[in-house]
C-alpha cells in the first residue's frame, strides 16, 4: 500500500517546480502556467487526503479549486491580451508601468 | 459615592447648558438666509447662557465637592458613564465660555459673510466642546469633548483665516493632537490602574507608585502644556492668532487656552502630587521663561494680533507660576487671572478685530494718532490695556499681584522674577498703545479716503459687559474669588496631605 | 462716616461725568464739574483736619477687598495728623490749580479730558494718602503713576510729549516693582498689611533676618529699603529721576499739580507713614538720607546751567524733595513734612508763574528769550519773587523755617548728618543763584524775544492772578506755622501736630549750634542771590567767560551728567535688541521653528527614499511573497 | 507491490513532465507537455477512485484551460522573439525560493505526522455508491452556498475576460 506522505511529497514536488517556473521564467505565459501547474500540485494532495481520510471533502475542494483556476487563468490571459495591445511585449521585467 | 452633590434644579442644567449648542448646530444646518442664521445662532448662545444661570445661584460656596453633578450608564461593559459636574474651579469658566461665545457671535455680525452657516455651526459646536470639557467627569467623555474642540477650531482658522490660514491651522492642530495622544495613552494606562474604572474622582482618590505618576504626569503634562502655551511648545499660537478671524481669535484666546492651565488643576495636581512635586522646579523655571520671553518678544512684534498672542504667553506664564506655586494665595490668584485674562485678551482681540473691520491691516506701522479719530475706541483700549499690564483697582492687578505673592512665598527668587513681568508688560502694552493711538494721525487716514468711524452701538454692546467685568473684578474681586475659595483649599490641603509640602500652604 | 469717605469719592464722581459725557455734552464746561467737586474735597478735608486735631483718630474699613486663604486687605481709610497735613496739602493746592487751569487750558480741544484726568488724580492721591494698608496705598501709589502717564502725555500728538508720559510710567513701574514686593514682604513678615497691626508689632521682628539669594539680611532692612526702592521711583530721587524734567511735556497746571506739590511728594508721605519701621533699621535710615543728600545738590547743580523755565523748576523740585529725603533720613520726620508742606505752595507757585509766562509768550520755554517782562507782567513777578526768596530761605518766609529745620535736624545728627549737611548748605547756595538766575533773567534787563511776540505781551487773566496770590499768601504764610522753638516759644505747632504719628524731632545739640547753623544757611541764601545779581545782571559776559572755562563742566552739568544718555544705552537699546534680534529672530524663528517645520520635512525625505522599493517588477514582488511565505514557514517550523 | 510500483512511475512521470512543462524555451511545447502532465495526474485519480474528477481534470483542464492557452498564444504570436534568454535576471533568487521550499516541505512532513480522523465515507461506500453519486449528495447539501458562490465567480470571470479583451471602438 501506497502510504499517504508519498502522495504528499509527490505535490510538494510539483508545487515546488511550479513556484521555480513562476519565480523564474520571463515568459508570462509560462509563468501562468506554473501557476496552473502549483494548483494541480495542491489537487493531487487533495484527493491523495480525500482517499486515505475516507472523506469526499477532499474532491469537493478539488471541484472548487479548477473552477477558480479555470477563472483565473481566462481573466489572466485576457489582462494579458489587453495589455499586450499596449505595448507589445510579455517579458516580466519590462512591464513595470506600476513602477512607484 | 465619592463627594459629589447630584443636581437638585428641576432641569438637568448642566446636560442642557452643554448640549444646547449642539442642538442648535443642527437646527442652523436648515436655515438658509445668513440674517436668520446669525440670529438664530445669536439666540442659542444667548440660551446657553441663560440656562446657565441657575448654576450661579445655586451653588454651594462652602463645599468642594463636585455641584449640580448627573450621572448616567453609557457604555456598561468598559464602565463608561456618562458623569458630569462642576466645582469651584470649573464654575467661573462655564460663564466665561457663554459669554465669549455671544460676543464671537457678536462680532462676526459684519466680518464673516462667506459660508455663514457653517462658521456658526462652528462656533456652537465649539462652545459645546468647550463647556464639555470643563463639566466632565469620566475620562471618556473628557477625552471626546476635548478632540471635538479641535475640528471647529481648525475650521474656524482654517477656513475664515487670514493669508497664511492653512499652515497655522494645520500646526495648531498637529501641536495639540500630538500632546492629546500623549494624554490618551496616560488615560488608557490610567483605566487600567484604577481597575476598569474612567471616573476620574475615584480615580484622583488612588494612590500611585511615584514612578507611574511620574509617567503619567509627562503624559498629561504634555498635552496642557501645548495648550498652555508653556515656553517650548507656544510657537503655535501666535500663527494661530494672527492668521484666525476675529471670533477664532477670542475664542482661542479667552477660552482654549485655559483647558491647558484647568487640566493641571483637575487631573496633574490631584492625581500624581509626588510627580508635581517631583517636577515642581523645572515648571516654575517654564513659567518664569514664559513670562520674560513672552513679554520680551512683544517688543520687536510688527503685527498687531501677534503682539497680543506673545502677552498671552507671558499672562499664562503667571497663571501657571501661580498655579504650582501651590498655595492658598497662588492657586487662587492663578484660576481668578485665568478669567481675568479670558476677560482681557477677549476683549483686546475684539477690538482689534473691530478696528481691523475699518482698516483692514494689522501691521502697527500702519496706524498712528487714532486717538484723534476714534476717541471712545482708544479711551476703552487704554482701560484694557491697562488691565493687562495689572493696574490696581483693574482685575488684572488682582490675578498678578496673589500669583506673585504666592510664587513669593514659594520661592523668593520665583517672586522677584515673576514681578520683573509687570514691568515688562507696561513697556511693550504702552509702546503699543503709543504706535498706535498717539503721535501724528496716520497719513493715509487724513484724506477721509479711508473712513475709520468710531464705536458702533453693536460694538459698545460688545464690549461693555467685559469693561464692567474688569473693574467689577478689579474693585470687589470677592464676588469671584469666593467660588474658588473651598476649592482650591481643597486642592493644596489634599496636595499637602499626600506630599507633606505643608510649609508652601 | 460718609463725609470722610466723600473726599476721595467727589472728584472720581467728576471724572467719570466728564470723561462719559465729556465729549459731546459738556465740552468746555467741563470745570464746571471739576472745580466744586475738588473745594468739596477741600472743604470736607478742613473739617476732618479740625476732628484730628480735636483729637480724634478716624480708621475705618469699608469692605473687605482682597479675601484668599489668610490674605485678607480691606479697603479702609486711616485719618490721622498726618493724612489730615497730608489733605490740607493736596486739596488746597489742586483746588488752586483747577482754577487757574480753567484759564491756562481755555481754548483746548481736550478740555473736559484735561479735567476728567485732573479730577481722577486728585482721586487716587486722595486715596493713596488716606488709605489704612499698604494695599490701597499700593492701588493709589500706580493709579497716581497712571494719571502722570495720562497728563504728561496730555497733547499726544507731539511725540516728545507721549514718549516722556510713556518713560514717566515706566520709569515709576521701576519702582513700584520693589514697593510691590516690599508690601508682600510686610505681609509675609507681619501677616497683615494694616498700618495699625504692622506698625504695633514692628518691635516685635527687629532680630528676623530673611535669606535672599543665599545670604541672611535683616527683614526690616529689607522691607525698608523696597518700600524705599517705590519712594526713589515716585519721587524722582537719585537713580530714578530722569522722568520728571521730561515730564515737563505736560500742560503747566499738570507740572505744578503733580510734579511740584502733590505726587512727587507720595514717596516722602510713604517713607513717614512708614517711620516705625525705618526708625528700626539703621542701614535704611543712612541710605534714605544719602539718597536725599546727593539728589538734592546732584539736582540743584543740573538746575545751575538749565535754559528751559520749566527745566529749572523741574530740577529744582528733585533737589527740594532730596532735603525731604534727607530730613527723613535723619529721623526728623516732622521736618520733612513741614518741609513738604511749605515747599508745596511756593513750588506750584513757581511753575503757575512760569506757566503764566509761558502762556504770556506763546509757548516759549527759553529764558534766554525772555527778559524784561517786569513791567508787562507785575502781578506773576512779584508772585514769583515772593516764592524765590522762600525758596532760597530768607528768614521770615516758608522756605527758610522749613530748609533751616532740616538742616538743623542734618547737622544735630551725628557726624554721618553733618556731611549731609554741608552737602544741603552748598546745594542751598546753589538753590538761591538758580532761583534768580531765573528771575533775572526772565523779568529784569531788556526783552531778548520776537518782535511779534513783545507787542503780545500782557498779563494773564484774572483767573490764573488769583490763585498766583493765593499760593504767594501760602509761600510766606505756611511757614509761620512751624517756627523752631528757638525763636519762639512752642512756635513749632505742626511738629507738635504731627508728633503722635511721626514720634519727637530726634538729635539735639546746643543753641549755639543751633544759631550757628541758621546763620550760615541765610548768609548762603543771600550770597546766592547776589553772585546771581552780579552774573546776570551787572555783568551779563560773566557767565560765557566761565562757561568758557570750566568748559567741561558747563557740558557734563547742561546734558544733566548723561545719564538719559546711559540709561538709553545700557537698558533700553540692549533689551530692544535681544528682543528683536536674539530671541524673535534667532531663538524663536530658528530653534522652535526649525523643530516644528524640521520633523516634517525629515518625515517627507525618508518617504522618498521609501517609494523607490516599489520597482513595479511583477518578479520582485512574486519573489518577495515567495521569500514571505518561507520566512512564515521558517517560523513556525523552528520556533515551535 | 503493484500499487507502489504505479505510484513510482507516475511520481517520476509526473516531476518529470513539470520540470519539461517549465524549462520549454517555447511556449507551445510547455502547452503541449501540460497536455501529457494533465492526463498522467488524471490517471492518478483514477487510481485514487476519484473517477468524477478524473473526468472534470481531461475536459475543463486538458480540454478548456489549455486550449485557451493555445488560443492566447496563437493569439500574440509570440514564437519568433521568445526564442533568446528565458529566464528573468534574478532567477537564482527563484531557484533559491524553490528548492527551499522543497526542504520545508520534507522537514514539514517529518515533524507533523498528525492526520484528522477519518471520516465516515469508506472507499467501499463510495464504491458502492459511485464517486459522481457521493459527490452530488454531499455538494448540494453541505457545499451547496459554496457551489453557487463559485457559479458566481466563473460567471465573473466570462464578464470579465469579453470585457477586457474586447476591442477598444470608443477613441
Amino acid at each position: 500500500m501506497v502510504p499517504l506522505s508519498w502522495y504528499i511529497m509527490l505535490s510538494a514536488v510539483v508545487f515546488s517546480i511550479g513556484v521555480i517556473g513562476f519565480l523564474t521564467r520571463r515568459n508570462l505565459i509560462i509563468v501562468f502556467i506554473s501557476v496552473e501547474l502549483m494548483l494541480n500540485a495542491a489537487n493531487i494532495s487533495l484527493v491523495a487526503f480525500s482517499h486515505y481520510l475516507q472523506s469526499i471533502k477532499g474532491q469537493i475542494m478539488v471541484f472548487f479549486i479548477i473552477t477558480v483556476a479555470a477563472a483565473e487563468a481566462a481573466i489572466g490571459l485576457a489582462i494579458l491580451i489587453a495589455f499586450y495591445r499596449n505595448n507589445p511585449t510579455i517579458k516580466v521585467d519590462e512591464i513595470n508601468l506600476l513602477k512607484g | 459615592m465619592e463627594d459629589i452633590i447630584l443636581n437638585h434644579l428641576d432641569y438637568p442644567v448642566l446636560t442642557w447648558t452643554v448640549f444646547l449648542p449642539v442642538i442648535g448646530a443642527v437646527l442652523l444646518l436648515f436655515l438658509r438666509n445668513a440674517g436668520v442664521i446669525r440670529w438664530f445662532s445669536l439666540l442659542i448662545t444667548l440660551a446657553t447662557f441663560v440656562i446657565s444661570l441657575p448654576i450661579l445661584a445655586h451653588f454651594d460656596k462652602s463645599t468642594y465637592k463636585m455641584q449640580f453633578a448627573e450621572r448616567h450608564e453609557w457604555i456598561t461593559s468598559w464602565g463608561i458613564n456618562y458623569f458630569v459636574g462642576i466645582d469651584g474651579i470649573s464654575v467661573l469658566f462655564i460663564f466665561l465660555t457663554t459669554i465669549l461665545s455671544i460676543l464671537c457671535v457678536l462680532v462676526s455680525w459684519k466680518a464673516v459673510d462667506t459660508k455663514v452657516k457653517e462658521f456658526h455651526i462652528a462656533i456652537l459646536t465649539m462652545e459645546a466642546g468647550m463647556l464639555g470639557v470643563f463639566v466632565s467627569l469620566d475620562f471618556f467623555l473628557f477625552y471626546i469633548f476635548w478632540e471635538t474642540m479641535l475640528i471647529p477650531m481648525f475650521l474656524l482658522i482654517g477656513v475664515w483665516g487670514g493669508p497664511q490660514r492653512v499652515y497655522a491651522a494645520i500646526k495648531f492642530f498637529l501641536y495639540t493632537l500630538v500632546g492629546s495622544v500623549l494624554m490618551l495613552v496616560g488615560i488608557v494606562v490610567l483605566y487600567f490602574y484604577g481597575g476598569r474604572t474612567l471616573n476620574i474622582l475615584e480615580l484622583s482618590a488612588l494612590q500611585y507608585p511615584f514612578q507611574l505618576q511620574c509617567w503619567l504626569f509627562l503624559a498629561f503634562f504634555a498635552a496642557f502644556a501645548v495648550k498652555v502655551p508653556m515656553f517650548p511648545v507656544h510657537t503655535w499660537l501666535p500663527d494661530a492668532h494672527t492668521e484666525a478671524p476675529t471670533a477664532g481669535s477670542v475664542i482661542l484666546a479667552g477660552v482654549l487656552i485655559k483647558m491647558g492651565a484647568y487640566g493641571f488643576l483637575r487631573f496633574s495636581i490631584p492625581m500624581f502630587p509626588d510627580a508635581t512635586k517631583f517636577f515642581i522646579m523645572p515648571l516654575f523655571v517654564l513659567s518664569i521663561i514664559a513670562i520674560i520671553y513672552g513679554a520680551l518678544v512683544c517688543f520687536a512684534q510688527k503685527d498687531f494680533k501677534r503682539l497680543i498672542a506673545y502677552s498671552s504667553v507671558s499672562h499664562m506664564g503667571f497663571v501657571t507660576l501661580g498655579i504650582f506655586a501651590l498655595n492658598t494665595q497662588g492657586v487662587e490668584g492663578g484660576i481668578l487671572q485665568m478669567l481675568n485674562h479670558g476677560i482681557i485678551t477677549g476683549a483686546l482681540f475684539l477690538m482689534i478685530g473691530i478696528i481691523y473691520e475699518r482698516t483692514h491691516t494689522r501691521m502697527i506701522a500702519d496706524y498712528g494718532g487714532f486717538a484723534h479719530i476714534v476717541p471712545w475706541y482708544s479711551g476703552i483700549f487704554i482701560v484694557v490695556a491697562l488691565a493687562s499690564i495689572g493696574l490696581p483697582g483693574t482685575n488684572g492687578f488682582i490675578g498678578e499681584f496673589l500669583i506673585i505673592f504666592g510664587a513669593f512665598k514659594a520661592g523668593k527668587i520665583l517672586g522677584f522674577l515673576a514681578a520683573t513681568g509687570i514691568i515688562l508688560g507696561a513697556v511693550y502694552m504702552l509702546r503699543l498703545y503709543q504706535m498706535v493711538f498717539f503721535e501724528k494721525l496716520n497719513p493715509n487716514y487724513e484724506t477721509g479716503r479711508h473712513p475709520v468711524w468710531d464705536l458702533t452701538l453693536r460694538e459698545t454692546v460688545i464690549l461693555t459687559p467685559l469693561i464692567v467685568s474688569i473693574f467689577w473684578i478689579g474693585i470687589y474681586p470677592e464676588t469671584f474669588l469666593s467660588y474658588i475659595h473651598s476649592s482650591a483649599e481643597h486642592l493644596i490641603n489634599n496636595m499637602s496631605l499626600n506630599t507633606g509640602m505643608a510649609f508652601y500652604k | 462716616m460718609l463725609e470722610y469717605t466723600l473726599i476721595p469719592l467727589l472728584p472720581l464722581i467728576a471724572f467719570v461725568i466728564n470723561i462719559i459725557f465729556g465729549r459731546n455734552y459738556i465740552k468746555d464746561k467741563a470745570h464746571w464739574v471739576s472745580v466744586p467737586a475738588v473745594i468739596g474735597s477741600f472743604v470736607l478735608a478742613v473739617a476732618a483736619f479740625m476732628d484730628v486735631q480735636s483729637g480724634k483718630v478716624i480708621n475705618i474699613n469699608l469692605y473687605r477687598w482682597i479675601v484668599s486663604g489668610d490674605f485678607n486687605v480691606p479697603i479702609g481709610f486711616l485719618i490721622d495728623p498726618l493724612t489730615a497735613v497730608m489733605l490740607i496739602v493736596v486739596t488746597s493746592i489742586s483746588s488752586l490749580i483747577f482754577i487757574y487751569s480753567i484759564g491756562y487750558m481755555h481754548g483746548d480741544k481736550g478740555y473736559y479730558r484735561f479735567f476728567a484726568y485732573l479730577s481722577l488724580f486728585v482721586f487716587s492721591m486722595l486715596t493713596l494718602v488716606m488709605s489704612n494698608n499698604f494695599l490701597l496705598l499700593y492701588f493709589g501709589w500706580e493709579a497716581v503713576g497712571l494719571c502722570s502717564y495720562f497728563l504728561i502725555g496730555f497733547w499726544f500728538d507731539k511725540k516728545s510729549a507721549a514718549n516722556a508720559g510713556k518713560k514717566a510710567f515706566i520709569v515709576n513701574r521701576f519702582g513700584d516693582f520693589g514697593f510691590g514686593l516690599g508690601v508682600i514682604l510686610v505681609f509675609l513678615t507681619f501677616g497683615s498689611l494694616e498700618y495699625t497691626k504692622v506698625f504695633s508689632d514692628a518691635g516685635s521682628v527687629i532680630g528676623k533676618t530673611i535669606s535672599i539669594f543665599g545670604y541672611e539680611v535683616n527683614t526690616i532692612t529689607l522691607i525698608c529699603l523696597l518700600l524705599f526702592c517705590g519712594a526713589v521711583g515716585k519721587s524722582a530721587q537719585l537713580p530714578l529721576h530722569v522722568w520728571l524734567p521730561d515730564a515737563m511735556e505736560g500742560p503747566t497746571p499738570v507740572s505744578a499739580l503733580i510734579h511740584a506739590a502733590t505726587m512727587v511728594t507720595a514717596g516722602v508721605f510713604m517713607v513717614a507713614r512708614c517711620n516705625p519701621l525705618f526708625s528700626l533699621s539703621h542701614t535704611a535710615m543712612t541710605t534714605v538720607a544719602v539718597v536725599g543728600g546727593v539728589t538734592s545738590i546732584f539736582a540743584a547743580s543740573i538746575g545751575l546751567v538749565q535754559n528751559d523755565i520749566k527745566r529749572i523748576i523741574a530740577y529744582s523740585t528733585v533737589s527740594q524733595l532730596g532735603y525731604m529725603f534727607l530730613a527723613l533720613g535723619v529721623g526728623a520726620y516732622s521736618a520733612g513734612i513741614f518741609h513738604l508742606y511749605t515747599h508745596a505752595y511756593f513750588k506750584a507757585l513757581l511753575f503757575l508763574g512760569s506757566g503764566s509766562v509761558i502762556h504770556a509768550l506763546h509757548d516759549e520755554m527759553n529764558i534766554q528769550k525772555m527778559g524784561g517782562l517786569k513791567k508787562y507782567m507785575p502781578v506773576t513777578y512779584w508772585t514769583f519773587i515772593a516764592a524765590s526768596l522762600s525758596i532760597a530761605g530768607i528768614p521770615g518766609l516758608a522756605g527758610f523755617f522749613s530748609k533751616d529745620e532740616i538742616l538743623w535736624r542734618a547737622y544735630a545728627g551725628g557726624d554721618a548728618g553733618r556731611w549731609l549737611w554741608l552737602l544741603a548748605t552748598i546745594a542751598a547756595f546753589m538753590t538761591a543763584f538758580y532761583s534768580f538766575r531765573l528771575i533775572f533773567l526772565t523779568f529784569h534787563g531788556k526783552f531778548r524775544g520776537t518782535h511779534e511776540q513783545e507787542h503780545h505781551l500782557h498779563e494773564s487773566p484774572s483767573v490764573m492772578t488769583i490763585p498766583l496770590i493765593f499760593l504767594a499768601i501760602g509761600a510766606v504764610a505756611s511757614g509761620w506755622v512751624g517756627i523752631p522753638p528757638l525763636l519762639m516759644e512752642h512756635g513749632d505747632r505742626i511738629g507738635e501736630f504731627l508728633a503722635p504719628v511721626l514720634g519727637p524731632p530726634k538729635g539735639e545739640g546746643s543753641h549755639a549750634e543751633e544759631w550757628m547753623v541758621m546763620g550760615l544757611s541765610v548768609f548762603v541764601g543771600l550770597a546766592g542771590i547776589f553772585t546771581a545779581y552780579i552774573m546776570y545782571l551787572k555783568k551779563t559776559e560773566l557767565p560765557y567767560k566761565i562757561g568758557e572755562k570750566f568748559q567741561a563742566v558747563y557740558k557734563l552739568l547742561y546734558n544733566k551728567y548723561w545719564i538719559d544718555e546711559l540709561y538709553d544705552k545700557t537698558i533700553v537699546r540692549p533689551v530692544l535688541s535681544v528682543s528683536e534680534k536674539i530671541i524673535l529672530g534667532f531663538f524663536d524663528a530658528k530653534i522652535i521653528e526649525g523643530v516644528v517645520n524640521g520633523v516634517p520635512n525629515l518625515i517627507g525625505a525618508f518617504s522618498q527614499r521609501l517609494r523607490k522599493i516599489q520597482t513595479g517588477m511583477l518578479s520582485h514582488y512574486a519573489v518577495a511573497m515567495a521569500l514571505g511565505v518561507l520566512v512564515i514557514i521558517g517560523a513556525v517550523i523552528f520556533l515551535k | 507491490m503493484l500499487p507502489e510500483l504505479f505510484f513510482a512511475y507516475f511520481a517520476v512521470t509526473i516531476t518529470g513532465l513539470s520540470i519539461l512543462v517549465i524549462t520549454r524555451k517555447n511556449p507551445v511545447h510547455s502547452v503541449l507537455w501540460m497536455l501529457v502532465l494533465f492526463i498522467h495526474i488524471a490517471a492518478l485519480y483514477v487510481f485514487l477512485n476519484a473517477e468524477f474528477l478524473a473526468a472534470v481534470q481531461i475536459i475543463v483542464y486538458a480540454g478548456a484551460i489549455l486550449v485557451l492557452f493555445l488560443f492566447v498564444i496563437m493569439l500574440l504570436n509570440l514564437r519568433k522573439e521568445e526564442i533568446e534568454q528565458k529566464f528573468q535576471k534574478q532567477w537564482p533568487l527563484g531557484m533559491l525560493a524553490g528548492t527551499l521550499f522543497i526542504l520545508f516541505f520534507v522537514i514539514i512532513l517529518n515533524k507533523f505526522a498528525v492526520f484528522p480522523a477519518p471520516g465516515e465515507y469508506s472507499i467501499q461506500a463510495i464504491q458502492g455508491e459511485g464517486n459522481i453519486m457521493v459527490i452530488g449528495k454531499v455538494l448540494y447539501t453541505e457545499y451547496l452556498l459554496p457551489f453557487e458562490i463559485a457559479s458566481l465567480v466563473l460567471l465573473v470571470a466570462i464578464i470579465g475576460a469579453v470585457v477586457l479583451a474586447k476591442k477598444k471602438i470608443s477613441e
